[in-house]
């Protein structure tokens, strides 16, 4: 029988545990338990009060063991811990019982919820006799940042960390940063002119001597830990030599082959084999795609190096790895709109005049492939009515459940911009519910009402040019269902434009193993608490922010850039950050050399010392998981605040009530 | 089987994902079986399969073990090394006697409270069913009779 | 030990097969050293002992008793008991006493199943009145009393306490000598309390001199499927070596001739059982379902592993070969369906 | 690849082109029809209006005998109409114990009964497609229909969600797209291929069948079609036999050929028309026939070429 002391702490929680779980009987049972000195029940233990109790009882009861039994330990093991090391005892002497989320508030049946509860205490006594005092390991952390995406949240927390005067390497992986907000024509609410506000953030970040901007680049790996991070990146070749490249853009101008731009002209516009993505595009760089170009398919042409006055065009340029130190990471890597062609019945990619909310973008925008015009596909006729659809993609069993967010408020803008250039054109907007949450939104739906949009309640059933009724020849027909009126209508236009939701990065699965965050169903990255923590990750020192976390607006995506911004100088500045302790060891002298574990460790803490014939394991590598500490045949390796007594120990208490009432034969030396 | 048997379940819940998704349910007020009696590992690899054995002898009715979805596992594919553990031991204890139904391995990612609720609620159903296993008392008990109480009543006829 | 007189010796044989008395003869001439060292006091298979002249003994007369064997039915016990109060020092010999060995593989079925496979259920046997031993049988010359046949079989220190537990199937010689030494000699000994001696404290694969490399094993194979590399581990090859879960002190004998470690030594300090501990170390290294897994299919990956697993035939068998009495669940249960009836 | 067949009574009368064409081409694809024995009628669309349970009972019927003569545990009734009801009444009785009760009492008066489930119905184009498969279409067609310009009509009764298996999309299914353009036909954009076409409709109100008739006949005629391809004998009905009352009545000039997708696929199989009933449409297809062979550029605008320079570039559907 050990001597430790053990004090136990039921919380009432207000009623959220004593609603359900009889705390005072538990608290009284408690006090029967072997080891178990001092059984208080109280209100609320993660006040200040009752924190102070168990810091009274520490000094001048000499407890060597606490238990608490309230919430989540993912909630208040942190508070918990202080308190015990303010009262001298090391934290991880401490252990908490979920009787809260675990327990009642997982059921009504109050003896079932007091028993469960009886258990858990019972367990946690026998697991924290077992416990040993450890210590936190300081981890040092390089200045360095990785900030993956040059998006508006990548641009926000670049700038954020470069001008607090630490060193950002930017990847992105377009030719240049900017993102999807690059491809906009003006912002909501305030019709801002897209490249207007955000041009001079990227020039911000062109000439920020603190910023290493990676475009045309990759990440391909990741090793280490917080602090300690090695990221392998490929920068493709451009073939455009960048010290001798003055960003004149004859060579663009001279390349005889034209292709369409599916990616920055969202496939409506074309660019060079040889092309910037945009005027503005930073860096100025041009790239040559090779898919595309004459030379590299065909060995002939060369006219871009013919004329360039900067003999900057090399053709043998090959793809560089770069091995970067960095202390943190920042994924920012944004979104991908919902492809409607997987909406048959709306015609996109079938029906010319059917437009998606992107493409749109581009054709209003001044720097478009139609400079600004809007006209329908044949490139010459301008609409004279258009319908702009809500929620295509969003909001939908059969494709996306959630909202996107922003789409009702760019259908708005749409309509504005639609009035501004066509007066006479009748705009149209079907929606299920307008979305104007933020500040100004509303008013600006009002404005838009009176300028003479007409919103239809409904969603669209089809889109189809089988005219039937007089007035539909040639047009667009809208099938709809108008619910506020409770009739199904037809309504001809000239135009359509789906209004796509947002999705996850088609590869953010494949991104999210390289960085060892996890993916929710529909591919967003998971943040550490969705309301108290959003831009902070389950792995240390990783942080992500923008759309990759969910459909967001802009001021959302810097709000979050520039938090996560912040977190990361919280860090650097900090200089070292304290890590969890949970760790395995190896004991060299019962290591037989079997080298079981070798393979198990993801992060490769474990190497095999030829000459001893022993392994080990390297303790800042490791991340605690306890694969290698279970898969152990000679028990050598132990994994610190998890080992097999306390688990062992812990089962037996957790299992207080069916112990049989005889033991087996008494000499049962077990 | 008298009706007041209640199975008791140890749950081994892995600190990223099941674990949550158990918070989850708590916060979210979903009600499930209360036999679930929940252990926080820091992964589903660290569960040896000496503590099902031992949950098992010290008078569990089932073990249910929950871990991330393969290729959401925290430490990269730490489920994987208990999924194949599992399918293992699995066999070993049908031969023990043990069915199948009483050690258990579900995927609970942290948004689906709602998924681990279910697992606990089918789990306790079906070994409300089975009856206890109560090991020690039942298997390793029934032959707890020593040499004193054996007489020449016990004789039989040739 | 007494000044002059000759300390007492003795050595019993339980549910065993005389392996470990073979075993001790074969210390060659150091036999001579013992019977020199020692009165032996008890030693009924290698001279006619009878039960009452230990009962004769007063408590505490015999220095050194070597208990081999395990508990399989009533005499068993009794006898343990016996020896227990007359001997100063008990030591568990062997694995059959240390943990159940091969006796306690029939813990894996039923006790009515064991004594109907051996004497109903098989062909060379000729049994028309279906007769199975009992404890007591009425016959005209009066009752006969025979031991009660235990449901479970029980390693020595489930019966009564016990100092020292030598493990090996058999101890090897050697170890037995260098035991005895130290008790002529009266070298200390380490303090009593189920201490294992004549061992290692670290895994067979020490001891073995195969060259091991990182584990990836695609599938399992048995002894005839395959002839294995002579250099190589043979874990690594497919082949269920136990050596990695089991003590070393046997100089990897059976390795060192191209068989497998079957696990006879026993568990490892700080292993509660080693079957379960086989499972933990064996399965985290089957190669299957390594590999990309973004967006894989989990039934699928399942079954895979699956069909890896079934080329490992018989696990209980293999992981409780010697170590089933004293793993946790110490038995199977008479009453599941996957217990195998009748079938030895 | 041995199947029940169950030809239905149109492919007796009106639509004994699609049951002759059907036969032709399955020889050529490997497919075994065996007809089952003393099959009848299934109520086509208007006996489930009357009377339910005899209604269910009558097709049931057919499953019973398919189920008993174990010709194979999959049944093909190329007739849309007998599809569906074949399917519809073999889903129902899986669902509700009580109706497959009521339907086997009935059957039992005759010595019949079937349990659900035990009878898959498939439909012609469905083996075609799935178990045949493209390439193996491909590799028996001989006279590829180069220059004949087809609207893929598939009515709204083989693609409805909910019976079974998703036969295709329902919203806009393409299997008889790719099916024609694999047989070298160029296939035309049809944007009302799974509207209604009036089914019986012709008896209760004619102005109402006129119209939705009219709608597919401009449709396939705005799109330039030479003939309209089809997989169930009420839609070939409505759009043919009633396509002069139509023109009559709208005072338009329609005359677009509708056959059998069987039919073109014999023809591209090099099978003599007469063997596989053309001519016995009402519209007569043979003038439009005669551009097999001859690539003739359609006259009008092409839909998708960008010749013009300010015209913008149109997204690629995925699988063109």
């Amino acid at each position: 029988m050990s001597e430790e002391r053990v004090g136990v702490y039921i919380c009432h929680c207000g009623s959220n545990i004593a609603g359900t779980v009889a705390v005072e009987e538990v608290s009284q049972w408690a006090a029967g338990l072997p080891n178990v000195v001092v059984s208080r029940d109280y209100k609320f233990m993660c006040s200040s009060l009752g924190q102070e109790l168990v810091e009274k009882d520490i000094k001048e009861l000499g407890l060597t063991r606490v238990v608490v039994a309230a919430c989540s330990p993912h909630m208040h093991e942190r508070t918990f811990r202080a308190t015990c090391e303010r009262a001298g005892l090391n934290p991880f002497l401490f252990e908490m019982a979920n009787i809260r989320e675990l327990d009642s508030w997982a059921t009504d049946d109050r003896v079932a919820a007091t028993q469960k509860a009886k258990a858990m205490v019972s367990a946690a006594v026998r697991r924290v006799i077992h416990h040993q005092p450890l210590q936190l390991l300081p981890v040092n952390i390089n200045p360095n940042t990785l900030i993956v995406g040059g998006g508006i949240a990548g641009i926000t927390a670049a700038l954020e960390i470069a001008n607090a005067g630490y060193h950002v390497y930017l990847v992105e992986r377009e030719p240049s940063i900017g993102g999807h907000m690059a491809q906009l024509d003006k912002t909501f609410p305030t019709l801002d002119c897209s490249a207007c506000i955000l041009t001079p953030k990227m020039v911000d970040v062109a000439q920020n001597k603190n910023i290493t901007l990676l475009s045309w680049s990759q990440v391909e790996a990741v090793e280490g830990y917080v602090g300690n991070f090695t990221v392998t990146v490929r920068k493709k070749a451009r073939h455009v030599n960048e010290e001798k490249c003055t960003g004149c853009g004859i060579c663009i101008e001279k390349c005889p082959k034209r292709v369409i731009d599916e990616v920055f002209e969202a496939g409506l516009g074309y660019r060079k084999a040889i092309y910037r993505p945009f005027p503005q595009a930073v860096p100025k760089y041009p790239v040559i795609d090779t898919a595309s170009c004459i030379f590299f398919q065909r060995g002939k042409c060369k006219a871009c190096q013919m004329f360039c006055p900067a003999e900057a065009i090399d053709f043998e340029q090959q793809d560089q790895i770069l091995k970067l130190e960095v202390g943190n990471i920042i994924l920012a890597t944004g979104y991908d709109t919902f492809d409607p062609r997987r909406i048959p019945q709306y015609g996109y990619g079938r029906l010319a005049n059917v437009f998606t909310s992107l493409e749109f973008e581009r054709m209003v925008n001044a720097a478009g492939p139609t400079g600004g015009r809007i006209v329908l596909r044949d490139g010459v006729t301008t609409p004279k009515s258009v319908a702009i659809i809500h929620c295509v993609g969003s909001r939908d069993k059969n494709y996306n459940e959630h909202c996107s967010r922003v789409c009702c408020m760019y259908s708005l803008k749409f309509s504005h911009l639609l009035h501004e250039r066509l007066p006479d054109a009748q705009v149209y907007e079907f929606y299920i519910d307008i979305r104007a949450t933020a500040k100004r939104y509303e008013e600006f739906y009002h404005r838009i009402l009176e300028e003479g949009t007409r919103f239809i309640r409904g969603r669209v059933a089809e889109v189809t040019d089988a005219a039937r009724l007089p007035g539909e020849e040639g047009k667009l027909i809208v099938q709809y269902e108008d619910t506020l009126i409770g009739k199904q209508r037809r309504l001809p236009v000239d135009m359509v434009i789906l209004s796509v939701g947002m999705e996850a990065r088609r590869d953010s699965r494949e991104l999210a193993q390289i960085f060892g965050l996890g993916c929710e169903y529909n591919g967003f990255f998971i943040e550490r608490h969705p309301k108290l923590d959003p831009v902070n990750t389950m792995t240390e020192g990783i942080q992500i922010a923008g759309a990759c976390q969910g459909p967001m607006a802009i001021p959302e995506a810097v709000a979050q850039g520039a938090a996560a911004a912040a977190r990361v100088l919280s860090l650097i500045s900090q200089g070292t950050v304290m890590m969890e302790p949970v760790r395995a060891h190896i004991d060299a002298e019962k290591c037989s050399g079997c080298r079981i574990c070798n393979n198990l460790c993801p992060y490769n803490a474990i190497v095999f010392h030829e000459d001893r014939k022993v392994s080990e394991v390297i303790t800042a590598l490791c991340q605690g998981c306890g694969a290698c500490v279970a898969a152990c045949p000679s028990a050598a390796i132990t994994g610190a605040h998890f080992t097999d007594e306390q688990v062992m120990a812990q089962i037996e208490g957790m299992l207080w009530d069916v112990q049989p009432q005889f033991a087996v034969t008494s000499t049962e030396t077990r | 089987m008298d009706n007041s048997y209640e199975p008791i379940i140890v749950g081994f819940l892995c600190n990223w994902c099941s674990y949550r998704a158990a918070d989850l349910a708590g916060t979210s007020r979903l009600h499930y079986a209360p036999n679930m009696r929940p252990i926080r590992v820091m992964c589903s690899a660290r569960v040896e399969p000496q503590f099902v054995l031992k949950a098992l002898r010290e008078g569990a009715d089932g073990v249910l073990i929950a871990g991330c979805h393969p290729g959401e596992c925290h430490y990269v594919d730490g489920n994987i090394k208990t999924l194949r553990r599992y399918e293992l031991l699995k066999r070993m204890l049908r031969q023990l006697g043990i069915e199948e139904e009483r050690v258990q391995l579900v995927w609970a990612a942290a948004s689906e409270g709602n998924v681990l609720a279910d697992a606990v609620n089918r789990m306790t159903e079906q070994l409300r069913r089975l009856g206890p296993l109560r090991w020690r008392e039942t298997v390793l008990g029934e032959d707890g009779r020593t040499v004193e109480h054996v007489d020449d009543t016990m004789a039989k006829e040739v | 030990m007494a000044a002059k007189e000759k300390p007492k010796f003795a050595m019993y044989w339980a549910a065993s097969c005389g392996g470990c008395e073979i075993s001790t003869l074969n210390m060659g001439d150091k036999i001579l050293e013992v019977d020199k060292a020692f009165d032996v006091a008890f030693w009924p298979c290698v001279a006619d002992f009878k039960v009452k002249d230990v009962e004769g003994y007063p408590d505490g007369y015999i220095d050194l008793c070597l208990f081999n064997g395990a508990i399989r039915n009533s005499e068993n016990e009794e006898m343990a008991h016996l020896l227990r109060k007359k001997s100063k020092v008990l030591v568990a010999f062997g694995s059959c006493a240390s943990e159940g060995c091969i006796p306690a593989l029939s813990n894996l079925t039923t006790a009515e199943a064991t004594l109907r496979t051996v004497y109903l259920d098989n062909p060379s046997t000729d049994n028309p009145k279906k007769v199975l031993p009992q404890p007591f049988t009425k016959v005209p010359e009066g009752t006969i009393q025979i031991p009660v046949f235990y449901e479970r079989v029980k390693s020595l220190d489930q019966v009564v306490p016990v100092d020292y537990v030598m493990p090996g199937c058999p101890p090897e010689s050697h170890q037995i000598a260098a035991v005895m030494d130290a008790v002529i000699t009266s070298v200390l000994l380490p303090p009593p309390g189920r201490t294992i001696i004549g061992a290692g404290s670290v895994a067979v694969c020490e001891e073995c001199p195969r060259q091991k490399n990182v584990k990836r094993i695609k599938r399992f194979y048995r002894s005839h499927e395959i002839t294995p590399d002579p250099e190589i581990c043979l874990l690594e090859q497919g082949i269920l070596c136990m050596g990695i879960a089991t003590r070393a002190g046997c100089g990897a004998l059976c390795p060192r001739v191209n068989m497998r470690c079957e696990g006879c030594y026993g568990p490892l300090d700080g292993i509660e059982d080693q079957g379960a501990n086989m499972i933990a170390a064996i399965a985290s290294v089957i190669e299957e379902g390594s590999g990309p897994l973004a967006g894989i299919d989990e039934a699928d990956l399942q079954r895979r592993i699956g069909e890896v697993m079934d080329t490992l035939v018989d696990p209980a068998g293999t992981f409780y070969r010697f170590n089933m009495a004293r793993s946790l669940l110490m038995r199977a249960r008479p009453t599941g369906h996957g217990v195998e009836k009748g079938v030895a | 690849m041995k199947y029940g067949y169950y030809p239905g009574c149109s492919l007796e009368r009106n639509a004994a082109a699609y049951h002759q064409s059907a036969m032709a081409v399955a020889g050529p694809l490997g497919i075994d029809l065996i007809e089952i024995d003393d099959w009848n009628c299934c109520g086509a669309t208007e006996y489930f209006s009357i009377n339910l349970l005899p209604a269910y009972a009558l097709v049931a019927r057919n499953l019973a005998l398919a189920q008993h003569q174990g010709v194979s545990d999959q049944l093909v009734a190329p007739c849309s109409a007998c599809f569906l009801n074949l399917t519809k009444t073999d889903r129902y009785m899986a669902d509700s114990p009580k109706l497959a009760a009521d339907i086997n009492e009935a059957l039992a008066a005759g010595g019949l009964h079937y349990t659900p489930g035990s009878v898959r119905v498939r439909h012609l184009l469905d083996i075609i497609v799935n178990d045949v498969g493209y390439d193996v279409v491909a590799a028996r067609v001989s006279k590829p229909l180069i220059g004949l310009r087809v609207a893929a009509y598939y009515g709204c009764l083989i693609v409805r969600p909910g019976y079974g298996g998703m036969l295709d999309d329902p919203e806009h299914p393409t299997i008889m797209d790719k099916l024609l353009r694999v047989l070298g036909a160029e296939v035309v954009d049809f944007p009302l291929r799974t509207q209604c076409c009036g089914g019986h409709m012709t008896q209760i109100s004619q102005e109402v069948a006129y119209e939705m008739i009219r709608r597919l006949l401009k449709n396939a005629a705005d799109y330039e079609a030479d003939v309209i391809a089809t997989a169930c004998p009420m839609c070939q009905l409505n759009l043919d036999a009633y396509q002069a009352n139509v023109n009559q009545f709208f005072k338009t000039d329609y005359m677009i050929p509708v056959l059998y997708f069987t039919q073109l696929m014999g023809l591209a199989f090099g099978a003599p028309p007469d063997e596989l009933g053309i001519g016995k449409e009402f519209v007569d297809a043979r003038p439009a026939l005669s551009k097999i062979g001859v690539a003739m550029p359609s006259s009008g605008t092409p839909r998708r070429s960008e010749t013009s320079k300010e015209a913008l570039p149109m997204p690629r559907l995925e699988e063109e």
